[in-house]
């Protein structure tokens, strides 16, 4: 992050270095990715209770976590831009808001997909469900909002309010659990999370998983903000053009 | 003191203008009177069935007045240019913020205040207590926070109506759960020891989040 | 005018603008605006219909961003935290910034208020004395005819005895009356030092007001020259 | 002829307004969606109490929407006098109201339809039937044929204060309740002898009443 | 103004007033306005701010109600259904009419469609021709500036090639090109038989256009004079 958000010095090399990482970054995804699969499905251990289904766990927990990590991405990102005012902000914000919604959507879809066997339900009106739920809303509107803005600089803005604000949701989502009563699990990640609620060999593959899920996700995240520099190369230039 | 005396000239404009001509309250007072009846009609078809849903009720129509109200709040700024005003004034963007806030927030709890009693009879809401006030007005705090900030952004944009509770019922919803948690608890008239010790202070930590964060960031939603 | 003027002594000149560029999405208005009004000067900005007049104002004003540049303020930057510069302007553009369903002096009251005037009502008979409004004080300003309303605008300018006034198109819609009474007003307020930054499109008025003449073509100052104050108005130095 | 034209004209203005890139369809399925999850938090206490009350909170919601969106109608014709040019034109005022009232009708029909099916799937509405349709259509008419004869006064200044809580609601809180009945006898997918014997011909009537009474004494609404 | 003017050849005067009065609550704002303007001429009316002139104009538009007096538009009465007289106005008010968020050209085809104009494509690029907005024609009414808004304002008021002309103002906000190409419109307007009325506040403007120059003041038509076409300004006659 610190050198997408650093200084423009030797533009030109900087990005191919950045291309040249990206690429390193997507091999090594793609490695840990396989790994992943082969640990979850050889390795890990066949719940006593939930059977198979519970192998939804390694890929549930890291991709609701990072989605987490690209919200604050956001919201920071966010601050930045609105104490900056450069685009570079503008772009991991933006980036990562995508990036994060694509993990809370597939969070709801590999929920779901776990309910129905332990639940006997697809969706149930429970406070876990719900307020993520509501942060797959608040991002969706960040994203509205940018395009529904009259001027494409009221759209940075905007949004990035709204990344701010939006945010408050996350460790919402993430307390539920607590405040309300859930029958969703209680946390297994983070300053709530109870000691020894995992077997080791589960808590290690979790580990490993989140390192290949995070993997991804930064390199989701790097290639989203590439292209995104490249959109803003292009409507300059038109403007650079537009001679009045 | 520079905050406040602003803020309290924005809202007291606010609420001498609506005197004048009395929209916001008479119109709200009618969607809330729509909302009441309906629900009465519609849902008293099975005996009893009401109790159990008064106080989600009462909150969807609080809710919704509430968007009506902080709508209006906003589009009477833009009539001509009124907003630019307060802008160029030497006070704080906060301090606008806030005055909008405040007036929304007074429009609110007098419509809240006056469509109580007439949820009380129609929904049959067994008993109303101070806990019950307490836990409406930490609750419409917060909600007219979010939602002033909110009506900013909307109202510059072009399908306002509909993007403001878009906009805002996400961020908002935290905040109504809670609400209508803690005043199912009062509602129910029994120990209420579970207001005092989680909800209230729960709602009391959404406000204090969103007064902190909301003023800050209001400054750049108005920057053409 | 019988004001004392709050003309600050420290500080730089009364408007600066440097490098100011604006852009809406793909059409670029201001291109690297400079300008400078010193204390004691009336500034007149010319430009066709879209050349980014009102842009400009606003953006001095702080009611725009601008992409690029610095505008201060009697020496002061106009930022969002720019309070004390801000209460150094009065500022009248296209709309009036007045609430339909108040009355005259309520407006002129709620505006007092914000800007933290003492013993408004003296203040407030004052200025609508010079917009002439007086016998419709207690009116609500819907009821006022379109100059009217143009008046109390700009009443409410200068309510708060700024130092320096930017003015858009302050003569359209007035009556020539009115007109007059502005260019007094305008005498005095250069007279006793302040500063004026004014556009418009009549080359007579503005002419007449100038002591300096800018001209805002293809996105920059084309031209700024001082015209004759006493001699005959020179259209022909609009383009 | 003439009549239809001008009032095709304006309604096909304020769709495209509204329309202007899918903004609104947007937003109203995501306000569907929230309405439904506010519904559904804040209700659900009891499980399976929100069968009952779905024909309410259906209504509520559309309501909610109309109100809006007749609000939204008329403050944009007023924004830079755009009714004057209405009025000018050399169509009757018939056309103009029913043009207003035409695009209302459009934008809510719309958005009803939107909603319908996220309703149906998020608050387990049993059936979907063609009497369902029409029972919401004629309920529709009848909502926007009143509700932008009262947007209208209610952006006129004086009268609105006394006229919108003391006709709106009483003029078209019956229409809601048919509506709200037929829905629940429509929805619950028995025989439906009572919504073609009892509730679609009131609410004919309703509509038959509104419509000739409304564009009538619109006309007199604007006179300066 | 290559279109066919459609002067109607029954009737009468292009327009006609007698007797106008209209109050506003205690005040009494027209007290009894007489007028005519006769087909080719161009009639300006002059009056301070709260004289009574957009009040004047919007009745003889059918805008407002007077309380008394009749108003007749080429011998045909203006009232509530009087669609026919309607058609051969054509209004322009202090404010524009327009919607800020549909495109200039949509604006007019709207407008078009309304006073029934077939094939309105070419007619709509005409009017944005002789407004100078060819290239703003797809852009939103939002994004133009104030002047190019009160051009395109005009624009839709010659749209459907009215008879009569009622303009309020006029000038006021466009830039001194826009108000020549004004002027040699009206004048075009004159010559093939039409007639106009309109208010200005710029004596210069004003009297440079007129046949006719009406002054309103006290209510009432105070003087109605027919200033030499080719002589100079009298600014002395408004008072
Ligand atoms: C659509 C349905 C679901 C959604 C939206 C959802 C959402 C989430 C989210 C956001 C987290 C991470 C939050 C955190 O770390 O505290 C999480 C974690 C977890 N979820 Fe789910 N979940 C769903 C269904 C389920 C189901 C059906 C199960 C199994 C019964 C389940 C088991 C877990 C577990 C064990 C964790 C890790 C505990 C934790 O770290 O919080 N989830 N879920
Ligand atoms: N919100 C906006 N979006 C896009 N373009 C805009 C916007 N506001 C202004 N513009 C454009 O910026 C240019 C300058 O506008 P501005 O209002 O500053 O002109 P002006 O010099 O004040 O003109 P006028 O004399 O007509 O008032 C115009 O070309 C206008 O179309
Ligand atoms: N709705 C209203 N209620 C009360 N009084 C009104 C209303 N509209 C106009 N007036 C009054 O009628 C008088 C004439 O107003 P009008 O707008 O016709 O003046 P005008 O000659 O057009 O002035 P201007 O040159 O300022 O445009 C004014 O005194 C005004 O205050
Ligand atoms: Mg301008
Ligand atoms: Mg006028």
């Amino acid at each position: 992050m610190a050198a997408i958000a650093g200084r423009p010095a030797g533009k030109a090399s900087w990005q191919r270095g950045l291309r040249d990482a990206r690429l390193w970054l997507l091999l090594i995804t793609a490695v840990l990715m396989l790994v992943d699969g082969y640990l979850i499905f050889m390795v890990a251990p066949t719940d006593a209770v939930l059977g198979h289904v519970q192998r939804i766990f390694y890929v549930h927990v890291p991709i609701s976590i990072l989605s987490f990590l690209g919200f604050l991405i956001c919201a920071v990102a966010g601050i930045g831009y609105l104490i900056r005012r450069t685009e570079r902000w503008d772009r991991v914000a933006h980036a990562s808001a995508e990036v994060g919604v694509v993990f809370v959507t597939l969070a709801l879809v590999t929920g779901i997909i776990w309910a129905r066997p332990v639940w006997n339900a697809w969706w149930q009106w429970e406070p876990r469900l719900t307020t993520t739920l509501i942060l797959w809303f608040i991002y969706v509107a960040y994203l509205m909002i940018r395009q529904y803005a009259p001027t494409p600089q009221q759209g940075r803005t905007w949004s990035a309010v709204v990344g701010i604000i939006g945010f408050v949701d996350v460790p919402i989502v993430y307390y539920s659990v607590q405040w309300w009563q859930s029958i969703h699990p209680k946390q297994v990640i983070g300053p709530e999370a109870a000691e020894g609620a995992l077997e080791p060999i589960m808590a290690q593959i979790l580990v490993f998983s989140l390192v290949a899920t995070l993997a991804l996700f930064t390199y989701l995240l790097l290639e989203r903000v590439a292209l995104r520099g490249i959109e803003d190369r292009l409507s300059q230039l038109r403007r650079e053009g537009n001679t009045d | 003191m520079e905050l406040l005396r602003g803020a309290l000239t924005v809202a007291w404009k606010d609420v001498r203008l609506e005197l004048r001509s009395r929209e916001v309250i008479a119109s709200a007072l009618v969607f809330g009177l729509i909302v009441v009846v309906v629900f009465n009609f519609g849902l008293n078809r099975a005996p009893g069935s009401l109790a159990p849903v008064a106080p989600g009720l009462l909150w969807v129509a609080y809710a919704f007045i509430g968007v009506l109200a902080m709508n209006r709040a906003f589009t009477r700024e833009l009539e001509h240019g009124g907003l630019d005003g307060l802008l160029l004034a030497p006070i704080s963007r906060d301090a606008v913020f806030l005055g909008k806030m405040l007036g929304s927030l007074a429009f609110m709890l007098v419509i809240e205040a006056i469509l109580l009693p007439v949820f009380a009879v129609m929904l049959d809401l067994p008993t109303l207590s101070p806990t019950l006030g307490l836990v409406i007005l930490l609750a419409t705090v917060g909600f007219a926070t979010v939602g002033t900030f909110f009506a900013g952004i909307a109202v510059q944009t072009r399908s306002r109506e509909i993007l403001l509770p878009v906009l805002f019922f996400p961020v908002v919803v935290p905040v109504i759960i809670a609400a209508v948690e803690a005043s199912a608890l009062a509602l129910q008239g029994g120990p209420m020891t579970a207001v005092w010790t989680r909800w209230a202070p729960l709602l009391l930590v959404f406000d204090a989040l969103y007064l902190v964060i909301c003023p800050w960031i209001f400054g750049f939603v108005f920057e053409g | 005018m019988r004001a004392t003027p709050e003309v600050p002594d420290d500080g730089g000149p009364a408007i600066a603008g440097t490098g100011i560029r604006k852009d809406y999405g793909d059409r670029a208005v201001l291109r690297g605006v400079d300008l400078t009004v010193g204390w004691g000067e009336i500034a007149v900005l010319f430009g066709a219909n879209g050349a980014g007049k009102t842009t400009l104002l606003r953006i001095l004003a702080g009611l725009t961003r601008a992409d690029a540049g610095t505008t201060h303020i009697a020496g002061r930057p106009m930022h969002r935290r720019g309070n004390r510069a801000r209460r150094l302007v009065g500022f009248a553009g296209h709309q009036t910034m007045l609430y339909n369903d108040l009355t005259c002096r309520e407006n002129l009251a709620f505006y007092a208020r914000l800007y933290g005037i003492r013993d408004a009502g003296g203040r407030i008979d004052e200025v609508l004395e010079q917009a002439t409004l007086s016998d419709r004080a207690n009116r609500r300003v819907r009821t006022l005819s379109h100059g009217m309303q143009k008046r109390l605008a700009m009443a409410r300018a200068i309510l708060h005895r700024p130092a320096v006034l930017l003015l858009d198109e302050p003569e359209s819609g007035l009556d020539a009356e009115s007109v007059a009474t502005l260019g007094d007003l305008l005498r005095d307020w250069a007279t006793s030092g302040r500063a004026a930054l004014l556009t418009t499109h009549s080359a007579e008025v503005g002419l007449a007001w100038a002591d300096r003449s800018l001209t805002l073509a293809g996105g920059r100052i084309e031209s700024d020259v001082a015209p004759e104050r006493s001699g005959p108005a020179q259209p022909t130095m609009l383009q």
